[in-house]
């Protein structure tokens, strides 16, 4: 048995343990470290947030770049929020972010999200999952029909879609469960092995 | 005159985007690299802000609350964000001391939150999985095939499982997902154009 | 042009001009557009009619959104559905309890149900209301909500907006103190936790439609129109694919290749 | 007794959970793994390019999602080292670039020529926007890397501008952005392959991408360690804790079942009562 003698081994272990006594009961000492986790993650945005600034906006700007100022001044235009008077402007900022976005998924949905989607579709109806995938696909968007009342055809397409969206989400459970298993046994590999040493 | 702007720019933002991807044409190709690489600048500013916003909300809790146990919290949340950010600017995010506190508190911090998923899935299996209707049990079918089938026992329990769950994710689940994922499409299409077009009744920022 | 991009971009053009079509013709009020019944919706004043039986209260919550950025839309529309069903709560005197995870939506909410209480004249019943701040750390939220549920023993429960894994904590006291619970999110990823333990819920697009239909907000059905339409051209696409292609042509997989 | 069973408090059953966990990782099983053909498609598209050829990782990831995806990276960075590929990693998510370095420091890369076969650029903010900045100039984008050394001159970057010079993406992924933006802004405008290293729990969501192709190969968390691992021969933590998780699936599964007896013989009782009062 080999215990660990690392400062962050440590503290790592006082920290998962302190959130695992939550589900236990709240208590002051998980407080603590919930609020230590958030405070350095914060933190840790900040560093990274600023690498980005200084290696494309202050640098460059050292070496001439005028263009620069540009996004600058953009960036420091979402500070006005916390003044009274101008908190308005970071509106611009924020408009430019998410104009841009929804520009760049617009132009990616159409292709990757629907086109591609339905083209996969496209397949010989030579086997009974070719047609179930067919099915599933067309049933479930007859589903998400919201201005068509449910009757008829319609109804019984829909119904089926909701059974082919339960298969899914019993699918998404099933591997979600997964993965929170999976996360646990790496705590507790952690605590056993890395820490006490008691796991090789 | 701002609100002209914010629209203005927004649309702008957006439109050279879109209007790139589809035509070859250099000075859409300029525009678009220049737009992209200000938006990473413009991003990284407002990473910070959902920071600064944490201080201001943590702030009011210290000077507002009379719970002892709120205030002590916002301090030491406070502390850890100060501490973390100095650190990190004055030594750099891979420097030894700054190493400890990622290791020693954010990464397990942050997994192990994540991972208390798993009691209350159980307890929810336990309460709250009930076979109702149709729906449960399809659902509770489906999940209990895909649960066995990611781990070895369920091959020792019946050497079926591994297939059966191989099919419903890759059939009825996959087709289930592509109606559901065209039809997300359309929407957040339908909001994207709505946001570049100012028609949306949320305001931006 | 960019090759292999033609077909996109006409498509792009298409379900621009309908949705922006769409959205003008319901503003201008030429037609009235019916959303569909969806069953979660219509349980709602069956759940506050329970809360009202067994004398216990309400708790609403409009998710752990912000009201900007990509998850916004559901935080307004789980504060549409708040709407509705604080007018409820003022019409049969079901106390009404509020959780809140985003500063910001803490007056959105106040104003929302003044405005409802104000409606149904039942001004002086605000006392029986309680709309809290909790925290805005995810799990801290979660903790304390799941407290006021037990404690209070809700009757029913509404989860409306937009919610990750802490969903599961909330969704899970509701059923320990047996509340009547409705929730509805356009997470997809936590639709599954939803359908099992709650009462009805409300499936992605389902959580817009709702509250188009609850609120007749001409920007919310207007859209609901358009997509709709272009829902249809997909499935057109779809079933005239299919079957060309199972004739044997790859005159589809050519012309959306293009 | 069964009404007693339906009030069972919750934490009663965390230790249940609790012990279900703890003994397989003290006493293993050794239960056999089974190897998924997105796994194997993975592994071949990774044998299959040759020796120097580049491969940008994207660690698209928060520290929640590591503990169940660091095994598979481990064993795919063993692959890609032991074939002689060149790393180029990146990351959108502010996590990323520390847990990136704790990876390759796990892998044989550590043997290897950092800024020859590999390198670590480190983050950058904005997520969609950023993935189409860096995959249209790379170096343009992270002009240093995560440890502050410029890109400029790195021997990594010869002949490589955009991201179309790289010959495969693997995204690490736990939430977006992640793989849904890099098909749409890379994979398919650009046509180049896109794997990926997922946490188990958006596997279902992401089925449609690879019927369609869009997505090449797919790595679910520690399950696809474990398959990864005896691929390449080399077993490590994702095998290590199958065991655990096998117990704990099932555990969950008896829980379920036990919850629905309670719930249907509660039922069945109740409406015999109700028959009698309507009896009586």
């Amino acid at each position: 048995m080999n215990m660990s003698t690392s400062v962050s081994v440590w503290l790592a272990a006082l920290v998962t343990i302190g959130l695992i006594s939550f589900v236990f009961k709240e208590n002051f000492y998980y407080r603590i470290v919930e609020s230590l986790y958030v405070g350095v993650s914060a933190g840790h945005a900040i560093v990274l947030g600023w690498g980005n600034i200084r290696n494309l906006a202050i640098r460059p700007l050292g070496e001439g770049n005028v263009a620069v100022i540009i996004p600058i001044i953009l960036g420091l235009m979402l500070f006005t929020r916390y003044f009274e008077k101008w908190h308005r402007v970071s509106r611009i900022p924020t408009g430019f972010l998410m104009g841009l976005g929804a520009g760049l998924s617009m132009r990616g949905i159409v292709g990757s999200q629907i086109i591609e989607q339905i083209k996969a579709c496209y397949v010989s109806l030579n086997s009974i999952n070719n047609i179930l995938i067919v099915v599933g696909t067309f049933a479930v968007l007859s589903y998400f029909f919201f201005t068509v009342e449910h009757d008829g055809f319609v109804g019984k397409s829909a119904t089926l879609g909701r059974w082919f969206m339960m298969l899914c989400f019993g699918a998404a459970y099933g591997s979600t469960v997964t993965g929170r298993i999976s996360l646990f046994v790496g705590r507790l590999q952690f605590l056993l092995g890395d820490w006490l040493g008691i796991l090789q | 005159m701002l609100r002209t702007a914010t629209l203005a720019v927004t649309f702008l933002a957006g439109i050279i985007v879109i209007l790139a991807f589809f035509f070859d044409v250099g000075f859409l190709a300029t525009a678009e690299a220049r737009v992209q690489d200000w938006g990473v600048i413009v991003a990284a500013f407002a990473l910070a802000m959902a920071s600064i916003n944490l201080v201001q909300v943590n702030i009011r809790r210290i000077s507002s609350s009379d719970d002892a146990t709120e205030k002590i919290c916002a301090v030491v949340l406070l502390a850890a964000l100060v501490v973390m950010s100095i650190i990190g600017l004055t030594q750099g995010p891979t420097s030894d001391t700054y190493n400890v506190l990622f290791d020693g508190i954010m990464a397990p911090g942050q997994s192990t939150v994540w991972a208390l998923g798993v009691f209350y899935i159980s307890s929810a299996a336990y309460r709250a999985f009930r076979v109702k209707n149709v729906d449960a049990g399809l659902l509770l079918f489906s999940s209990a095939f895909v649960m066995l089938g990611a781990v070895p026992i369920g091959e020792v329990i019946w050497s079926g499982i591994p297939a059966v769950s191989q099919w419903i994710v890759d059939v009825p689940n996959m087709a289930g997902m592509r109606g559901m994922l065209i039809g997300a499409g359309i929407g957040a299409f339908s909001g994207g154009l709505r946001l570049l077009l100012g028609i949306d009744r949320t305001e931006v920022g | 042009m960019i090759q292999g991009r033609q077909f996109t971009l006409l498509l792009f053009l298409v379900m621009s001009v309908i949705m922006l079509y769409a959205g003008n013709y319901v503003r201008k009020g030429k037609k009235t557009i019916k959303i569909r019944r969806l069953s979660a919706v219509e349980a709602i004043p069956e759940a506050i009619g329970r809360a009202t039986e067994a004398g216990r209260p309400v708790h609403f919550s409009p998710g752990l959104a912000a009201i900007t950025g990509l998850d916004a839309p559901q935080t307004f529309a789980g504060i549409s559905l708040l709407r509705y069903i604080a007018k409820l709560t003022a019409r049969y005197d079901v106390r009404l309890i509020v959780t809140i995870r985003q500063p910001a939506v803490l007056p959105l909410a106040q104003e929302t149900i003044r405005q409802s209480y104000l409606e149904e004249g039942k001004f002086d019943a605000l006392s029986q209301v309680d709309v809290m701040f909790l925290s805005d750390q995810q799990f801290a939220y979660a903790a304390a909500a799941s407290g006021v549920i037990m404690r209070e023993k809700a009757a029913a429960s509404f989860l409306f907006g937009a919610f990750w894994a802490e969903n599961l904590m909330l969704a899970e006291v509701g059923t320990q103190v047996d509340a009547y619970q409705i929730s509805g999110t356009a997470s997809i990823g936590q639709v599954p936790f939803f359908v099992t333990t709650t009462d009805y819920c409300l499936i992605g697009e389902e959580l817009y439609a709702a509250a188009a239909s609850l609120t007749a907000d001409e920007v919310f059905l207007g859209a609901i129109l358009g997509q709709d339409i272009c829902k249809g051209i997909m499935v057109a696409l779809l079933v005239v694919g299919v079957i060309v292609t199972a004739v044997g042509s790859d005159l589809f997989v050519r012309l959306l290749s293009l | 007794m069964l009404s007693k069973l339906g009030r069972i408090d919750s934490r009663v059953l965390y230790l249940i959970l609790l012990i279900a966990f703890i003994v397989p990782l003290l006493c293993p099983l050794g239960l056999p793994m089974i190897i998924s053909d997105e796994i194997k498609r993975t592994y071949d598209l990774i044998e299959s390019l040759p020796e120097g050829s580049r491969v940008v990782v994207s660690f698209d990831l928060s520290p929640g999602g590591y503990d169940e995806l660091a095994p598979a990276c481990a064993a795919v960075f063993n692959h890609m080292a032991m074939k002689g590929l060149r790393l180029i990693g990146m990351s959108f998510w502010d996590a990323g670039p520390s847990l990136l370095d704790r990876s390759l420091a796990g892998s044989l890369y550590v043997d290897k020529e950092y800024g020859d076969d590999y390198v670590n650029l480190g983050f950058l903010a904005g997520g969609e926007n950023a993935m189409a900045a860096a995959a249209r100039d790379i170096r343009g984008a992270f002009p240093s890397d995560f440890h502050d050394n410029p890109t400029a001159n790195m021997p990594i970057f010869e002949g490589v501008q955009s991201l179309k010079d790289v010959e495969m993406v693997i995204v690490v992924a736990t939430g977006n952005p992640g793989v849904p933006e890099w098909i749409r802004q890379v994979g398919d405008p650009m046509g180049v392959p896109i794997a990926t290293i997922v946490i188990a729990g958006l596997v279902a969501d992401y089925a449609p991408y690879i019927q369609s192709k869009q997505l090449i190969g797919m790595i679910p968390g520690l399950r696809g360690a474990a398959g990864y691992e005896s691929l390449i021969d080399m077993l490590g933590r994702g095998t290590a804790g199958l065991d655990a998780q096998s117990v704990a699936h099932l555990m969950i599964l008896i829980f379920v079942l036990v919850g629905n007896i309670v719930y249907f013989a509660e039922r069945s009782r109740e409406k015999e009562e109700s028959a009698k009062e309507g009896a009586a």
